[in-house]
């Protein structure tokens, strides 16, 4: 049992954070995510270089052969800096599924270029129907000529704007909420019939509603097991919520550190406001909110490699606190910043949004705690 | 102890029922009910229907155009307009306009109070500064004496409105050789005067209601003083303490209550209405609950007060659980949308449709702005600080 | 709409004032619930006297014909003193089933008794399986001679070891838990197959389980209409609840201000523990606890004769309302009592428990919580 | 980073749960997992039983008698005899203990600590006194020097199974000439020295644990004496600190829930378990949760004490949350038993069968005596004022 990092796990920390120093101080950020692409393609870059897009990826396809552990460590750092760059999307989900479903050619073909930077990716998954179920889609995949023709409406899709393809699933058999008959497919975005409505996020990320009318893919875009998807879906969505919940540590100990050192610099009534117990009292409460959220992480990453069950009831107990934590913790590090707590130019406010965010993506707190019964 | 109100009162009800009806312009109800963006103009046109009527100032005397309700006919009031009329601005209704037919010279009334009522002043508030905030006695802003005018140098923060604000209410400091309550004085001040610059703030939500105020060297006529000079700070807490009948929000809060349990009825999970999911359903009852206590705990301040008994600090009460309700119900309305609460263009202003359903239009910023409940007016720390000295004794 | 009290109730509640100053000091309710009996006889009799066993009841029947206030006024005063006697389980409860639904013959023969503190009554209705569910009963009671025969098991009757009479629900029809099917009995507590288990309660009253073996009644026993009890039950409890909301607001005053006088002389790190802001918002947090439950306690009260869904509504809301207040003020007048809070030697302790047992007494806040909701 | 226990890890929890199996004696054991009140006798039992095998002393180093075990491994110690086993009653073993064989002198760890082991010392803790709750340094009892004797006068409260010891550690003053904390001394006092009184302290829940001290004229040796004169509190902060590993109570918070989980199996409502209550299940999985949330946070800190790092005042967030989560436990198992959370009578010692089911018994008890885990030890407003000061440094 041990939980401090390797050398080159404490390393790649310290790399990440002169990243974010460097490239995403506040004012940069804003810069960034006011682009029409909302983020920087020279980061993105930059993340290549570093090896960090391949961080998971097995060494044959040009990654780094990295554990949970690693990913961690990069969303962790990351969440510090409300990084824009669409990693979640890119690395974690869309290398997750092609790592864990993709066909050899499609691997090969693909996998390199993730790793360098050169292909950028998108979970297209919840409908209008659905909330948080995974297992409850419309959207239809039909066998036609070799291929499939899918028609539906995804919604809330982060970072398709700008990707180059899109893995959608889509139900090869099956209905409504069954477990079984549903598929995942690797498709362009830019692909005939395929319809982005693209928008901005409270977030400030870019996200889309994609419809897909009469797409037409041939065999070789299946992901996984036809009208199997749904355990992978699962599975890489377990590896989607340990990143969160990483990027929420950080985010919650950079409103830790500011919000703490608001305390000791304003003044009221003639003292720094952190004299008045009240306020040192809830400062601790988001002390302890973030320390348990980061327990939770550092959790959830080791579980990552159990069977399923266990897996998942790891994801969903972390995605509860880390929901819970991270409300809490925005929404007191605003009420304790008063009056500034509510200026849009103040960081505060963004880390809440952002972490309401994290709360609500693939299920929020209510949602993960039936799954936490469900699974028992 | 009785809770039925009386004929007279329902007779009253359907008075202000029939009037909004009859009334109230149907494209300004559909953006209040919406929850779309409400601009000047829209609050400023109703202001006037309701002002043809003599109910522009419902907690006014008669004598100065209010109407002399009584207090029970001031709740149906607010039972009856919450969520379906823009709400009135408070800067001069509530605010400014009973300090001055309260402390005001017979000329300050004379002036003023009509032009509140007719919305050719439009008020802000001049209190906040940035060092001033829960610490408002330690205000900065001086007004300095010079012949018949004063010479006001400061600057004010938080201050809502200031972007469309006339007229401008301040506590300036008018004496720094004394106790810091007793230096302070309470000035009306043109918003057109040479040296005051407005600069917007941004809140969370991405709207322009909030703004800084700088006063750089403002000729400001000493006929512009309220009662004493010195005398500013007892006018501000008379202020504070003066509108507490709406400080619960309960009436908002039911409509925010209806609105939700309807989007609850659309929104889907698992296949069911979100509505009948067990969890939300739990936390939706649990918020209702506690809103029904405020509204009684309310009703019970408002029985006193019909008795003359001027509300206490206990009306504190009112402003800690209105707060952290209305949070609440803010809160689980975004919650209800799932994905479709992430979205986000153009902040308060509603003018860009929204990307999900209908129903998610401005449930988001209303959250966001929400965030200030607990904070503005005394945020909820101070309040608990001033039931623990002046209820309990602590 | 109007919050106020008339002379009469004024005085009414002056009277309680004296009573519980003069008859229950603390060490005397100490000494009184340390008899074998739990309560003093002579202070039934001064209640008699002072007409508030009759209180609610019809002029005709030697009552005062006093409104839901009259109770409240008299419950909430006793709160704070945890006055033991029997009052809510003979005239609330008792006292309700007779005027409600008791014949003609039995009220005329009953309640003058009931007013003059010569009859002391029980409600017999909980049962092993139906926790707080009001319809879930299993007792049953078959037709037989022109009487009934009654077999069963009811748990935790509150008042029964001192009560004459036992007021008991049984199936005549129906199972399980349909609202058919459910009569009420009045049965002499000395009756031949009536055996109790009696006990004490955490807040040192005493109680029963009642086991009842071919218990044999004539017709005349019957209360309110055969197969149709459950309505009337439903009213009853609602004025039980009621009373109970107006008897926890009274022990949540008594805590608040002792707990305040606490805060003010318990001296540490050389100033009233008053002084600290931690300890004055909690304080604050009780002091609103408190009011949030009176509010609750004279909205239900002045609803109680309402139509039955508002009324229940209303009931159900207060209950939520008072279990909850009432748990958080006992628990934190604990703490804050510090280890003071923890001697059973001290009063603190006995009302958090008294508060604890308001909160399950007709169903916790849980259950009410779901109840509001189906009767929505 | 890794969760996984290594094989010798793996090797020694079966080491343990042979031995448990093989060593604990059956009514012991029938009475721990009943939540029945546990004499003395039980545990001084209990302890033998452990001491015969090495293992009463878990935390001391080898060459006093400890174990010498890794951090690991006393963790699996802890899980495996949670809720199994009687607890070590801590005042000898996790308290005076580690303070005698770090500042006691040669003698004094010569004589005290093997009788620490065999139980034939039972020791209890004289610090809390009426004026001195959480300003303990405010503490009065003084230790005036006569000779080679203190004569110590004073009056202890809240001590912990005081009727049973054999020995009482007390902090005493003996010099109020300096400032508070310097005047402080560390005291072990035979509790059979004339003029020393027990009065019993019966708590909420009835029982008999705890007990107020008075100390006349009570004459004690020097030698008695820990380590320097006026060092006693350097040596309870010590203590204090010392003792972290089990402060969260994560192994018998787990046995709590395991225990509430099959209650709510058995119990009904609505003619099905209580377990499928969704209202219920809620609760219940969010207390696991964060009981969850506790353990990994535990599992940090004893991962960093085991490379070296001493805990330091974060360790006060495993009090904070460890007592919160096991005052819910307690009052969710209360909850789960409807009406028949009301009968009671007799108390902790568990001698009459409960009225109600039979695993009903001891949980009232239970949540009553744990109202104080959130006040003893350094109440949690005290441990929030500790990370707030020596965490975040406001």
């Amino acid at each position: 049992m041990d939980f401090s990092l390797s050398d080159e796990q404490r390393q790649l920390q310290d790399s990440v954070g002169r990243f974010v120093r460097d490239r995403y101080p506040f004012e940069q950020w804003r810069k960034i995510t006011d682009t029409p692409e909302g983020f920087a393609g020279e980061n993105w870059r930059q993340m290549a270089e570093l090896g960090w897009l391949g961080v998971s990826l097995p060494e044959e396809a040009g990654g780094l052969g990295g554990s949970p552990v690693d990913t961690m460590v990069i969303l962790e750092g990351l969440g510090r800096g409300l990084v824009a760059e669409p990693y979640l999307s890119t690395v974690v989900l869309g290398g997750g599924f092609l790592v864990l479903g993709g066909t050899p050619e499609m691997r090969e073909r693909e996998l390199p270029k993730l790793a360098a930077g050169d292909l950028k990716l998108a979970f297209a998954h919840a409908e209008t129907q659905s909330r948080f179920s995974l297992e409850d889609v419309v959207t239809s995949a039909k066998a036609a000529g070799g291929g499939y023709v899918l028609n539906g409406r995804k919604i809330v899709v982060y970072d398709a704007p700008a990707a180059d393809k899109l893995i959608v699933s889509a139900r090869t058999g099956g209905a409504g909420r069954e477990r079984e008959g549903i598929s995942l497919f690797l498709i362009d975005r830019d692909a005939p019939g395929v319809h982005l409505r693209a928008y901005r996020t409270l977030d400030r990320r870019r996200a889309a509603d994609v419809t897909l009318e009469k797409v037409a893919v041939d065999a070789g875009a299946l992901i996984g097991v036809r009208d199997q998807a749904l355990p992978l879906i699962e599975q890489v969505v377990d590896h989607a919520i340990a990143a969160l919940a990483a990027e929420s540590v950080g985010a919650m100990q950079l409103l830790t550190e500011t919000t703490t050192e608001y305390l000791k610099t304003r003044k009221q009534f003639g003292q720094p406001i952190g004299n008045f117990q009240a306020l040192q009292h809830r400062m601790v409460d988001i002390l302890i909110a973030t320390e348990q959220a980061r327990s939770m992480s550092y959790m959830v990453t080791m579980k990552l490699d159990r069977p399923a069950r266990e897996r998942s009831r790891a994801a969903a107990a972390a995605k509860v606190q880390i929901g819970q934590s991270g409300r809490f913790v925005g929404q007191q590090a605003i009420q304790l910043h008063g009056g500034m707590g509510m200026s849009d130019e103040l960081n505060v406010g963004h880390f809440a949004k952002r972490l309401m965010m994290i709360d609500m993506l693939y299920g929020n707190a209510d949602h993960h705690r039936q799954r936490f019964i469900a699974l028992e | 102890m009785d809770l039925s109100f009386s004929a007279e009162d329902l007779a009253f009800r359907g008075e202000v029922q029939a009037f909004i009806t009859d009334n109230l312009p149907a494209e300004i109800r559909r953006r209040v009910q919406k929850g779309e963006h409400l601009s000047k103009e829209d609050q400023v046109a109703w202001q006037l229907i309701l002002n043809q009527r003599g109910w522009a100032a419902p907690g006014w005397p008669k004598k100065y155009g209010g109407t002399g309700w009584t207090v029970t006919q001031r709740y149906i009031f607010d039972e009856e307009t919450a969520g379906v009329c823009p709400p009135l601005t408070p800067f001069g209704l509530s605010m400014v306009g009973p300090v001055i037919y309260t402390f005001g010279n017979p000329e300050q009334k004379a002036h003023y109070l009509p032009r509140i009522l007719k919305a050719q002043d439009w008020w802000c508030q001049g209190y906040s500064e940035p060092g001033s905030g829960s610490d408002l006695a330690s205000l900065k802003t001086k007004a300095v004496a010079d012949g018949d005018h004063y010479i006001v140098d400061g600057h004010k923060i938080w201050t809502t409105q200031a972007h469309e604000a006339d007229m401008i209410f301040c506590l300036v400091r008018t004496d720094a050789s004394v106790k810091q309550q007793e230096g302070i004085s309470f000035l009306l001040i043109d918003m057109k005067t040479p040296g005051i610059t407005v600069r917007p703030i941004i809140t969370i939500d991405e709207g322009h209601s909030i703004n800084e105020v700088f006063l750089d060297n403002v000729r400001v006529p000493k006929k512009n003083l309220i009662g004493q000079e010195g005398k500013g700070w007892t006018y501000a807490k008379f202020l504070l303490g003066h509108e507490r009948t709406g400080i619960a929000q309960v009436a908002h809060s039911k409509k925010r209550l209806a609105r939700l349990k309807a989007i609850a009825r659309a929104e889907l999970v698992e296949g069911g209405p979100l509505i009948a999911d067990t969890t939300f359903r739990d936390k939706l009852a649990q918020v209702e609950i506690e809103l029904m206590a405020l509204e009684y705990t309310n009703l019970r301040i408002l029985s006193e007060s019909a008795k003359g008994k001027p509300p206490g600090p206990e009306a504190s009460i009112l402003k800690i659980r209105g707060s952290e309700i209305g949070q609440r119900l803010t809160e689980m309305a975004v919650e209800s949308l799932g994905y479709y609460a992430a979205p986000y263009e153009g902040g308060r202003d509603g003018s860009n449709q929204p990307i999900g359903p209908d129903y998610a239009a401005g449930l988001m910023p209303a959250f966001l702005y929400g965030r200030a409940f607990t904070i503005y007016g005394g945020s909820n720390e101070i309040q608990r600080n001033v039931i623990a000295k002046m209820v309990l004794g602590l």
